[in-house]
């Protein structure tokens, strides 16, 4: 999806206008196409679990912005963003929630297990902390191998508890591989609080005691988390090591379809829906006059039109044959 | 305690096991609950919704995304006089507390030379069939069954769901509870006063002399909606609900196998050491010359359980492979 | 390659595995040796041992207790078109990286659509006879054999041990090789020009007409001593060494029932729910008819290994009980 | 054993002379014992897996000090001193060793699994790190039973790269449990320098970023080891929740009897030979006037006597009989 790679592929650079509103465009694209997804999740066209990142949009696009074909991604199963930002078509993360064989997992992942391996994009993982080892192992083969590809790796507060996050942190400080570590803290894991899980709820600042590079960022605000990721992506790429960014983030909506949301206060949800990522880019275009109401309602339409194709291409497309069900279990070539 | 049936109440499996858990809560304050969003969030499948509110946040422990320190926090205060029901929430994260469930609560009685007691039960929910995909779908109840200082059981009925989480923690030593995922808005009518049942004998749920269904957990249903089938044209399957997956009631097997002469053995696992092998080899070895046929396997494809709808269905054992496996032994 | 032989060295299982791993690091820089103590310390089993100095600490890589991130690093450099060779000391502590092994290594390349291909191998010590107690004698394998997606393999020769690692690393699925801890000090000699094997068929070891004795990694030494004493009274064993638990070698398998019409499967694991449980029932159902007596088992007693000698000795497989087994089988 | 629990019962109080002499005899009575269990390995007396603290008893013995009968311990293989400082009759570990049904696990656990729950020693773990969930269960349970009981878990420089150690110290400090973390800090795991398992290697400070009171210890003075441990257990008393304890100390033997100890330099062990805990406090008596020569042979005779007495009942203790193989897998009454 051209636009997609567009917003993965941007230079870095001044954060111009029109950087910016791609950078708006990118978000919206998600919003959207998230928006569409739990209506069709109502409609039951799309089933198993869904978990969606309304409020998140600009962790996936601003982490995004510094990074090239050469560098990875290992995501989770809130990962819809990660994956159009990462530019992987919304026609095939459709296809594969309708569990179609066009879907970038062929139906056999669905929303939880988006993979594009052409695209670097490394999944859709539904293990919380499964991802981490698997970020640390393709940083190491890519030192190991002279490459200058960094690795993100997109976990949440609640995987911060894993203990596979130690053993990761530990192995890519000790070993100073190119990882970041993007910790979407939206203070909650599932129902449970941060503060509830975590003694020490500055998480940063105790990433920071692996001895690695660690900050917090908003990521509420894109330009923010974009310039953060570039900080931290160059210092990697150029051998400096680990970086960690904790991305102090919020999601809008509940845990995932099945969640009544008993937990959080609905004026908290309020007060963090005054800093939608969205809302505050608008503001901000709005206020420099960068942007005028026909602007955003032509980027509304062209990205709906882009959700409405997805959508029509998903329902059209054929399923794999139940005579393949066992095709993928072992690899039918060798690898080279 | 469930002999005599005063009235009865509509109830589903979820709220069944809710109510054993509030009575274990009521009834023994060395009892608590603990896990993943047990409390504020009411349980991950709300089967321990209202508890939180109930027994408040130290006997319903919410604990951090951290499954094999909980668990093996578990361990520990089990030894030290607790009775902890530990919820883990589905059987495919419980990998990573294993080592706490081998390595220790089965081992630490054996290991210490009798010292060492383990009153602990932990539940689980496992099992496909709800386009989770495979990370959340899989049924590693008959690996836990290889274990030796546990015990595993599988409710597949409301009256067991009621009743056996009482008894597990009557047991001196850990006990593994599997929940299918499918079963929990099961909904059907209990006696009132239904209560505490062993954890010991398999049942017959539908008798019948022409072979002899072993299944348990999630496949029973199934399984007796293949004896339906086979009814129609004449074919009486006795159905066998396990109940027990560890150990394993073979007298109760042997004694259906013996007067049927046949076996069909319904397992949700990956067929290549799935329980039903342990099954399969345990009929040939007890009832060798009382068969006519070989014991037949019905379990699930050897992939891991794919997202969409008809890939899950033909992975995972359906009525209709039932009954073609008992025509086959039957033939 | 094993073919032509030219002259014979006298070696040791330990020096063939290392061999081995010599070879492939020096053959392919892609693959490299990593796990704890696999080069400073020199493995702690010193399989690897000089293989640091020979290679550097970049390709024979010490990690620190990490498991479950070391060997979720390996599937991610394999995945990143590296080849690598993760060591866990015992199968006992690869229950720590068991999630990374069945939820990622086993599971991306379905879960992917077929994308994500893991070229891995995982070497692990398995077994007891050495009074290492509850805590490092257990035997997962047959456990491991139950996971669709990856291979298992179990070199219980000199020839399989300096062999199998190539084969194993030009797949391109996981494959784990367990190494039982007993046989590391087998001596013996191999052909200098001994090289790669294929490791998907099981080898006959002993040809036999009597009965098939099924057997792998260290029960294959006691399995073919029992077929000695058998001898001593004309009862001719054929001993199978399986090689891959991993597919199973079916063919093998029933090519050799077939004509003994009797079998007894030797397996270290704990008896209820042991690979022996798969292989049994496989006999019974593709030989049923040729079988002249149930399949035995020989296994290990269902407790967590003990420490005391005599207890140990007890507790596993002897080449008496496999002799009394087949006693039963052809009494 | 008198003597042992003598030490672990020993009452708080100012280290006044027959304290202080009563620590040598600790730690000479665990030395003395260990390099007995050396020999009765190399003569295949004791089999299976042997790994003696030489060189660490100022960590057993200092750390016990404060403890009461309602304290519970976890430890792991490398327990001998553990269990004799805290009281297990040196007859029973010994006839343990020799795979004797009067040993304190019945001959089935060995040196590695020394058990004796009669005193709350939960065991002699050979599993690196799996001691410490269970630590934090012990301590959530005499918390929930309002029980005054500190549970003191100790673990090597090894087991802190575990993921169990993040959890279960986030765990301990977030239910604020009474939990005393006592790190053996040897500088090594197996062949492995703690520089080369761990990014940063300051164990106290990383443990401080958890969020509960922690801080290092010279682990050669067993004085100094006694007054950090007493405080530590009385804060924890006190309701102070957890602490953190690293007790920097040395093996002076190899990691076990296979190990051949290619890893460390002969001149590193001999700097730290000179700390030796027991000679240091030796050195101090003396200095002091109150401990003579005679008074030292007199105590090693009479701890020999004792280690002879404890060989001689193993030798003659007898063994489980095979029949009851299948004894303990799972218990014979209910527990009440
Ligand atoms: C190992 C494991 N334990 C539990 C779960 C169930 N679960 C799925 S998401 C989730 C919460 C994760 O929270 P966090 O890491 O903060 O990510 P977020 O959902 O907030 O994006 C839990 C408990 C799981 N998938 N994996
Ligand atoms: C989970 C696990 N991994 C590996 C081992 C093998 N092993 C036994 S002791 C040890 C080193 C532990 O070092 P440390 O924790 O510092 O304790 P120390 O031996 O120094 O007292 C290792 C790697 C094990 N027993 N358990
Ligand atoms: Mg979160
Ligand atoms: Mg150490």
């Amino acid at each position: 999806m051209s636009r997609g790679q567009a917003v993965a592929a941007r230079p870095p650079g001044p954060t111009g206008e029109t950087h910016r509103v791609s950078l708006l465009r990118g978000m919206t694209a998600i919003r959207l196409f998230e928006e569409r997804c739990v209506e069709l999740y109502s409609a039951g066209m799309i089933r198993g679990f869904l978990h969606v990142a309304i409020g998140e949009e600009a962790v996936a696009v601003g982490v995004m912005q510094p990074l090239t074909d050469d560098d990875s991604i290992v995501s989770t199963y809130r990962e819809h963003g990660h994956a159009i930002a990462r530019g992987v078509p919304m026609e095939s993360v459709m296809a594969e929630m309708y569990g179609k064989v066009t879907g970038c997992s062929r139906g056999r992942g669905g929303s939880m297990h988006l993979f594009d391996v052409g695209r670097r994009f490394y999944g859709g993982n539904a293990i919380v902390g499964g991802g981490l080892p698997l970020a640390v192992g393709l940083a190491l083969a890519d030192k190991m191998q002279g490459r200058p590809g960094v690795t993100v790796c997109f976990f949440g507060d609640g995987a911060y508890a894993e203990g596979e996050f130690h053993e990761c942190v530990n192995l890519a400080a000790l070993w100073q591989l190119p990882v970041l570590f993007a910790c979407e803290n939206n203070l909650y894991a599932m129902g449970t609080a941060l503060h509830r899980a975590q003694a020490e709820t500055d998480l940063a600042l105790r990433a920071a005691s692996y001895g690695l590079t660690s900050w917090p960022v908003d990521g509420m605000d894109v330009l923010a988390v974009e310039k953060a990721s570039r900080r931290a992506v160059d210092r990697i790429r150029n051998g400096g090591g680990p970086c960690f960014l904790e991305l102090r983030t919020y999601r809008f909506r509940a845990h995932s379809m099945y969640d009544p949301d008993r937990y959080r206060d609905k004026a908290e949800i309020a007060r963090w829906r005054e800093r939608d990522p969205i809302d505050l880019l608008v503001r901000q275009l709005r206020e420099d006059g960068k942007l005028l109401g026909e602007d955003l309602d032509a980027m509304t339409a062209e990205v709906t039109a882009e959700i409405d194709l997805a959508v029509a291409s998903a329902e059209a497309a054929p399923l794999e044959p139940v005579e393949d069900l066992t095709r993928f279990v072992y690899s039918e070539t060798k690898v080279q | 305690m469930t002999t005599a049936t005063v009235g009865t109440v509509e109830t589903t499996y979820r709220e069944a096991l809710r109510e054993a858990i509030r009575e274990a809560l009521r009834e023994d304050d060395r009892v608590f609950l603990m896990g993943e969003d047990v409390g504020m969030y009411g349980g991950c499948f709300a089967v321990s919704l209202g508890l939180l509110e109930e027994f408040g946040p130290e006997r319903v422990r919410d604990t951090p995304l951290s499954e094999s320190g909980f668990v093996g926090a578990g361990v520990g205060a089990a030894i030290a006089g607790m009775r902890p029901i530990v919820e883990i929430m589905t059987v495919n994260f419980s990998l990573l507390a294993l080592d706490q469930i081998l390595n220790n609560a089965a081992t630490l009685l054996h290991m210490s030379g009798g010292q060492v007691h383990v009153p602990l039960v932990i539940r689980m929910t496992t099992g496909a069939g709800r386009q989770l995909a495979a990370q959340h779908s899989h049924s590693f109840e008959g690996w836990y069954a290889h274990i030796p200082g546990i015990k595993v059981i599988a409710p597949a009925t409301l009256e067991d769901a009621r009743g056996m989480l009482w008894t597990a923690l009557q047991d001196p030593d850990p006990v593994l509870l599997f929940e299918h995922g499918s079963l929990y808005n099961m909904s059907g009518t209990l006696a009132e006063d239904a209560g505490h049942v062993d954890i010991q004998r398999t049942a017959v749920r539908r008798p019948g002399r022409d072979v002899t269904l072993v299944s348990y957990g999630g496949s029973l249903s199934k399984t007796l909606d293949a004896a339906e089938t086979l009814a129609v044209d004449g074919i009486e399957a006795e159905v066998l609900d396990l109940r027990s997956l560890r150990p394993l009631d073979d007298e109760a097997i042997m004694e259906s196998v013996s007067h049927t002469h046949r076996a069909v053995v319904v397992d949700e696992g990956w067929r290549s050491g799935s329980l039903s092998a342990e099954i399969s080899a345990r009929i040939t070895e007890q009832c060798f010359f009382d068969l006519d046929s070989p014991v037949e396997r019905v379990c699930s494809a050897e992939v891991p359980m794919p997202y969409a709808k008809h890939l899950e269905e033909a992975a995972l054992p359906q009525p209709e492979t039932v009954v073609a496996a008992v025509r086959r032994a039957v033939g």
